[in-house]
């Protein structure tokens, strides 16, 4: 009886009972006792992982509980790493829920009801259940039917608003459509690849690695990679991702951008690195690598000039996909380029940027749930000035806003560090293929941790930070303390990540090594991290609490230099300066949109925003203008050009099916038989 | 001996910075044929803005009454771990590129911040222009680094120094050449000097720098007077011992130190003397223009990444 | 001269060569893209000096001796004539690409020169070989100035770097190119110069500018 | 470019050498704290635009203000005196006493010009609120229609105290 099995145990138990408490416990209680059973779950699910990502492993096999397939569970370091991040998740999120459940959720209107619903608050264990599920599975049934159970689940989740907002529910349609055809990629994929094998359990599938031939490999390797790009949100597929987060509640949308996208990545790495083995080519990793760097941009691009508070989370969460797979991507190149050393540094690059993406993506979008419930506004444009009403909330969000531009002493520093140290050393392994990929790569690394800064501190500064632009804004308080407790959770783990992680960078890069089949590609000295080289030797340190201890001393001897050198005058208070005319207004404010103006010009070539400025005039004469309205807006380009085309196909098959349906039941019967006559048929020819 | 160094570094940045900018503003003035206020002039100006009265606008929160401190924070570690005056940095795991990088910017951002912060048009305007230039600055500046740690194979700027040093046909290599092209541009923007910014404007809409810190007064303009100063003299003083170490200390002996703090002074003096005789002859591009002029850089970058690759 | 200090200063000249052809892309004035294309004619006319002396060959001296005055003083001092001749409105290249857009695809370009001469540089690995690419991104780059540039000038400007770009790699890959080839070249640059003058002049005679758009015009 | 540089070669050095320093007069020993370092915001609180051509001609190149340690800057938070042309018109009132708000002590007022000084021809005009002095303390006085720059570059010298 490990701890392993003790976390696991306690896990499933915990969110069974949980999910069973969502239906029985009446409405008073509900939430508080869905959020303490979440809580618990997630706790043992965080054991877990961390037992398991420290070597122990462990199997179950439930052996014929489906007609077809038994149940196949394993638990292996790589699995760990995704337990122990969707546990910790869940922690955060479920004690947050408990009071945010309760309140009016991201309605516009600040009616009652719908968040602590029965339905919702059953659901809610079951997703989080699934998600615990998908990364142990070990068969390929096992791992369609856990992966099904999420989508379904998570589904439920994001149109749980639906009766509020009418664009839930379209938001619900694309989430549906696209995760659904991501399980059917999924599912060729591994049929595919079971079909080559003795059976369905991971096991076979990596004895029959390497019998598969390259095209074989290949097909299974892109339609798998489809469905999991997908579940990532990955540039072209992330069309449901800026829908289906800003619509869902935000507990919700952070247990799915801070733990579910993870298991796309998951599921890539799975898959490429653990069963195909290293029957990888190397186009396969350049194909990731590209993509990777292709959504990094894309989503900090939209994200850099849109306005909508949590769509913009939304697409900083395809942004730092897109990270993550440029860290998968330049792995796998690695390894094909036989440097296993570098593959497992930057494979533990984007491992440790996965963890810290779910830390302060947790935070972020708690946060921003519990602005969107005080004030009712989504839009950075109507917010402002919530600094003086909401300080806990401030704090948090600027928190995470730090950790999320890669700037020290935030914790996406450290693992972008690692990226861009993996992409540098491997410019001399990989030929000319990696010189003309990596020095692209590490340019769109830079390109979007630049935009990754204008962004959050457009997010951080105007919103919450000068005036408030709306009455709502001014009169925004703090949420119920369990709310706050969540973020608070959310957030130390937020700080922790960031000055000391040096605590899990060794499993994390012990998992790594181990997925690619080499030693640990970083060592601790002290309080630095220190990447091994090959022949290990040093190539590179930093010390991010350090780097901290020096700020903090810097800070002290400014403060110091500035008091002994300043005489003592009293501070006065004073007036804004207005250049003398009457005082400003909150609309006098630059708003996110004009924040944003120039960048959006900049990039006007690759976006193509459309603008209408109306401007209504006085009657008297024309010179004077009475009003002048912009407004701007910046459809997706990708969608325009990509699903637009399909869609209207869709449509199109779709008028041409109605003409078969003309009401008769006979025909209806008659389409039946004629099919089953002209399969005997086929039969009959075939044999 | 490291300990030495660091305090020595301090000094030497802090003392000598304001000065650097008296020095450019004087370069300037005699080629305009104006006299000049002398070399001195930034510091009296700092001492008197220390005796002046500080002042907190209504409205404005602690953002933008720590913005400064923090601001000349991230200075002072530049300072004290880059290798200015010897190689032997007292915190080596800081003293990396990158890690430097990302200090001035987040100096950058709190500034955009406490610009956003007041609520003041000006300020908004500030802050998002030098977000956008920050932004667009950033892959520059990765790429041209990427370039100069491929041939040494690690960002430790100590060990980019000291390979320089160990090897000086380097300096001339279309490598370092094309880099240290990059870079100067990259400074250009950072620092906010002309063609991106005209640091002498009174215009408040031709502003970036000055439009984010139109309110603040006293004490804290001073602190952000200095910081500007420091900036500058540090990216100068990096660009000189990346591309000419000579004169640079390998230790913490005393002498060798001795004799690199008037190397250094002279290194940057002369940088910064180059860079206001240009200006003299630029006008300020459009904030659209600016765009060009870094693609320009970026695109010399690569081709820094290129030649370290390809005619290694 | 001993074979280091040589790649070094190889690496430098056709380094010198290819900066040159990217600021061409990078500045908008014509009159300074004009003193740029004298400053690759003088890395031109180095590059070739080089290998003469290396390799002691007079006739390679010679060859770098009319680059030198073909191409950092004749050709520059012509298209100075024609920009005097042209209106003011006529300083400014107009690109149909956007500066910033025209200086990623140079990137590109670049890129795609070192792949693609790769097998090259495999085959023979003296500095020479190895140079090669660099020369092929001007020449590429060349090409793409006389894609995208509006006004004659500036396309006239394309050419002759495209030109410098083919001088460059034929002398790299072939030390022993010899007198005739290049002044064929020469030759045939000096006749091309002269064919657009002419156009040049009959168009203003025309229509009373460069612009190559309005050649649309003759169509009907 | 090469036509510019033979220009600044060619006219060299265009400052009048420096008149000796004058005595401090009227003005106050606030100045002392400034210890040679003055930031000017400059107010129009209603001029004919006289007295901005000459303080635009004090900080040129002939008579470089700069020199003496002054210099024009863009917002009152950093300028330690204000410098007031023309009569106070009644609309100017107001704006002029918060820009003197804005000021961080230790703060100084010149009045430049006539009209600043003692409304000058302007006296009982219609709109006029008065002269400087009646809005905000005045500190220094640069009489003349329009001053001298001379003149107004010896005022600011009194400030500077170089």
């Amino acid at each position: 009886m490990t701890a392993l099995h003790a976390g696991l145990g306690v896990a499933l138990g915990a969110g069974s009972l949980t999910a069973l408490a969502g239906l029985l416990v009446p409405r008073r209680a509900r939430t508080t006792v869905v959020g303490a059973g979440l809580a618990i779950t997630g706790a043992a699910a965080l054991l877990a992982g961390i037992a398991a990502m420290t070597g122990r492993s462990a199997s179950f096999a439930v052996p014929d509980l489906l007609p077809l397939f038994g149940l196949l569970f394993t638990v292996d370091p790589l699995a760990g790493v995704f337990l122990a991040i969707t546990g910790g998740v869940t922690v955060a999120v479920g004690i947050y829920g408990i009071g945010y459940c309760r309140g009016p959720g991201d309605g516009q209107g600040h009616d009652h009801g719908g968040l602590d619903a029965r339905g919702v608050q059953a659901v809610l264990p079951l997703f989080v259940l699934a998600m615990l599920a998908v990364p142990v599975a070990a068969s390929v049934g096992t791992l369609l039917l856990c992966w099904e159970l999420m989508a379904l689940t998570s589904l439920l989740l994001v149109i749980a608003e639906h009766r509020r907002r009418p664009t839930v529910a379209s938001a619900g349609r694309w989430y549906a459509v696209m995760t659904q055809l991501g399980l059917v990629a999924i599912l060729i994929g591994l049929s595919v690849f079971a079909g080559h094998a003795v059976d369905g359990s991971f096991a076979a599938l990596r004895a029959a690695a390497p019998t598969l031939t390259p095209a074989v490999a290949a097909l299974v390797f892109v339609a798998t990679g489809i469905g999991f790009g997908s579940k990532a949100g990955i540039v072209p597929l992330h069309a449901w991702l800026p829908r289906a987060h800003p619509e869902a509640p935000s507990n919700v949308s952070a247990l799915m951008s801070a733990a579910m996208v993870n298991l796309g990545v998951y599921g890539i790495v799975r898959v490429g690195f653990d069963l195909l083995g290293d029957t990888g080519a190397a186009w396969w990793w350049l194909l990731v690598l590209g993509l990777g760097a292709l959504s990094a941009i894309y989503g900090i691009l939209q994200a850099a000039i849109g306005t909508n508070f949590k769509r913009l989370l939304g697409n900083s969460t395809t942004e730092n996909m897109g990270l993550i797979l440029i860290g998968v991507g330049a792995a796998g190149f690695f390894g094909t380029a036989g440097d296993l050393d570098l593959a497992a540094l930057a494979l533990a690059a984007a491992l440790l940027h996965l963890v810290n993406h779910a830390a302060f993506k947790t935070l972020l979008f708690t946060s921003a749930g519990s602005v969107v419930q005080a004030t009712g506004r989504r839009d950075l444009d109507e917010l402002g000035g919530l600094n003086t009403g909401m300080p806990a909330t401030t704090a948090a969000f600027g928190v995470g806003a730090l950790a999320a531009s890669a700037l020290p002493p935030g914790a996406a520093f450290v693992s972008e560090w690692l990226l861009l140290q993996a992409l540098i050393h491997g410019l001399p392994a990989t030929g000319v293929a990696g010189a003309i990929v990596l020095p692209l790569a590490v340019a769109a690394v830079a390109l979007t941790a630049g935009l990754a800064v204008a962004t959050f501190v457009k997010a951080f500064g105007i919103g919450f930070l000068a005036k408030p632009r709306t009455p709502e804004a001014a009169s925004a308080t703090e949420g119920p303390a369990s709310m706050l407790v969540g973020m608070g959770v959310a957030g130390v783990a937020c700080v922790a990540l960031a000055l000391a992680p040096t605590l899990v960078l060794p499993t994390i890069g012990s998992v790594a090594g181990a997925t690619v089949g080499a030693g640990d590609p970083v060592r601790i000295h002290g309080l630095t991290i220190e990447l091994v080289g090959t022949l290990g030797a040093t190539v590179g340190s930093l010390s991010p609490l350090m780097l901290t201890l020096a700020l903090l001393i810097g800070t002290v001897l400014a403060l110091a230099g500035a008091r002994a050198l300043a005489t003592r005058r009293a501070a006065r208070a004073a007036r804004l300066w207005d250049c003398g005319g009457g005082p400003l207004s909150a609309r006098m404010e630059y708003t996110a949109t004009s924040f944003a103006e120039p960048l959006q010009r900049v990039f006007d070539d690759v976006l193509r925003a459309e603008h209408d400025v109306d401007v209504s005039h006085y009657d008297e004469s024309r010179y004077l203008v009475q009003t002048v309205e912009y407004r701007r807006r910046v459809p997706d380009r990708i969608e325009k050009r990509l699903y637009d085309p399909v869609l209207r196909l869709v449509a199109a098959w779709g008028q041409a099916g109605r003409k078969l349906a003309t009401g008769s039941v006979h025909r209806y019967l008659g389409y039946g038989f004629y099919t089953l006559c002209g399969l005997l048929v086929l039969l009959v020819v075939t044999r | 001996m490291t300990g030495l160094v660091v305090v020595v570094q301090l000094l030497v940045v802090v003392a000598l910075s304001p000065l650097l900018i008296g020095m450019m503003r004087q370069v300037r003035a005699r080629m305009e044929g104006r006299v000049g206020p002398g070399i001195g002039q930034p510091w009296r100006d700092l001492r008197k803005l220390m005796r002046k009265q500080p002042i907190t606008p209504d409205g404005t929160s602690v953002v933008f009454r720590t913005a400064p401190l923090v601001l000349v924070a991230t200075c002072l570690v530049v300072a004290a771990v880059a290798p200015l005056v010897s190689t032997a940095a007292l915190l080596d795991p800081v003293s990396d590129l990158f890690a430097v990088v990302a200090l001035l910017t987040l100096g950058t951002v709190t500034l955009a911040l406490a610009g956003i912060d007041t609520g003041t048009a000006f300020g908004g305007l500030g802050a998002s222009r030098e977000t956008t230039i920050v932004a667009l600055v950033e892959p520059t500046l990765l790429v041209a680094i990427f370039a100069l740690s491929v041939p040494v194979g690690s960002t430790n700027l100590g060990a980019i120094v000291g390979a320089t040093l160990a090897d000086p046909a380097q300096v001339l290599s279309p490598v370092s050449l094309l880099a240290a092209a990059a870079l100067v541009v990259v400074i250009i923007a950072e620092t906010g000097r002309l063609p991106v910014d005209n640091p002498s404007t009174h215009l408040e809409l031709t502003m970036v720098h000055e439009a984010m810190i139109l309110e603040y007064a006293g004490p804290d303009l001073a602190l952000v007077e200095l910081a500007a100063s420091m900036r500058l003299s540090l990216f100068l003083g990096l660009l000189a011992n990346l591309f000419l170490p000579w004169g640079i200390a390998t230790g913490g002996d005393p002498l060798l130190i001795g004799l690199a703090v008037p190397a250094l002074v002279v290194k940057v003096a002369a940088l910064g003397a180059l860079l206001a005789a240009a200006e003299v002859f630029l006008a300020k591009l459009r904030l659209f223009r600016v765009p060009e002029l870094l693609a320009g850089s970026f695109v010399m970058g690569l081709l820094a990444v290129g030649a370290s690759y390809f005619l290694a | 001269m001993s074979e280091s200090l040589f790649t070094q200063l190889l690496n430098l000249t056709v380094g010198a060569m290819l900066l040159t052809a990217v600021l061409t892309l990078w500045w908008r004035q014509l009159s300074s893209i004009i003193v740029i294309f004298g400053l690759q004619g003088i890395a031109l006319a180095a590059t070739v000096a080089l290998i003469a002396t290396h390799e002691g060959s007079a006739e390679l001296g010679v060859v770098a001796v009319l680059v030198l005055v073909l191409r950092a003083g004749v050709l520059p001092w012509l298209l100075r004539r024609t920009l005097a001749a042209a209106g003011p409105n006529r300083r400014e290249t107009r690109p149909l690409v956007n500066v910033v857009t025209s200086l990623l695809v140079a990137a590109g370009l670049t890129l795609l020169a070192y792949a693609v001469a790769q097998p090259l540089v495999a085959l023979d690995t003296s500095p020479t070989g190895h140079a090669v690419p660099a020369a092929l991104a001007v020449a590429l780059t060349g090409f793409f100035v006389l894609v995208t540039r509006r006004l004659a000038l500036s396309q006239l400007v394309g050419f002759l770097l495209l030109d410098n770009g083919i001088t460059a790699v034929g002398i790299l890959t072939t030390a022993e190119i010899g007198l005739v080839v290049e002044l064929g070249i020469s030759m045939d640059v000096l006749l091309v110069v002269l064919v657009l003058q002419v156009l040049k002049s009959r168009i203003r005679a025309a229509f009373g500018r460069t612009d190559i758009d309005e050649l649309r015009e003759l169509h009907d | 470019m090469l036509a510019l540089w033979r220009k600044i070669r060619a006219t060299g050095r265009v400052a009048e050498p420096a008149p000796p320093l004058p005595p401090a007069g009227e003005v106050p020993d606030r100045v002392r704290e400034l210890r040679g370092s003055v930031q000017v915001r400059h107010v129009d609180a209603g001029s004919c635009n006289g007295c901005e051509v000459e303080i635009g001609a004090a900080f040129g190149p002939v008579y470089d203000a700069d020199r003496y340690g002054a210099r024009l800057v863009a917002s009152p938070r950093h300028a330690d005196a204000l410098i007031v042309t023309g009569v106070v018109t009644r609309n100017m009132a107001q704006p002029l006493r918060r820009t003197y708000e804005a000021v961080s002590d230790p703060k100084l007022v010149v009045a430049v010009g006539d009209c600043a000084v003692d409304c000058g021809l302007f006296r009982g005009a219609p709109g006029v609120a008065g002269a400087v002095s009646d809005v905000v303390p005045v500190d220094l006085r640069i009489p003349g229609c329009p001053p001298r720059p001379a003149a107004i570059v010896e005022g600011l010298r009194k400030l500077t105290g170089r």
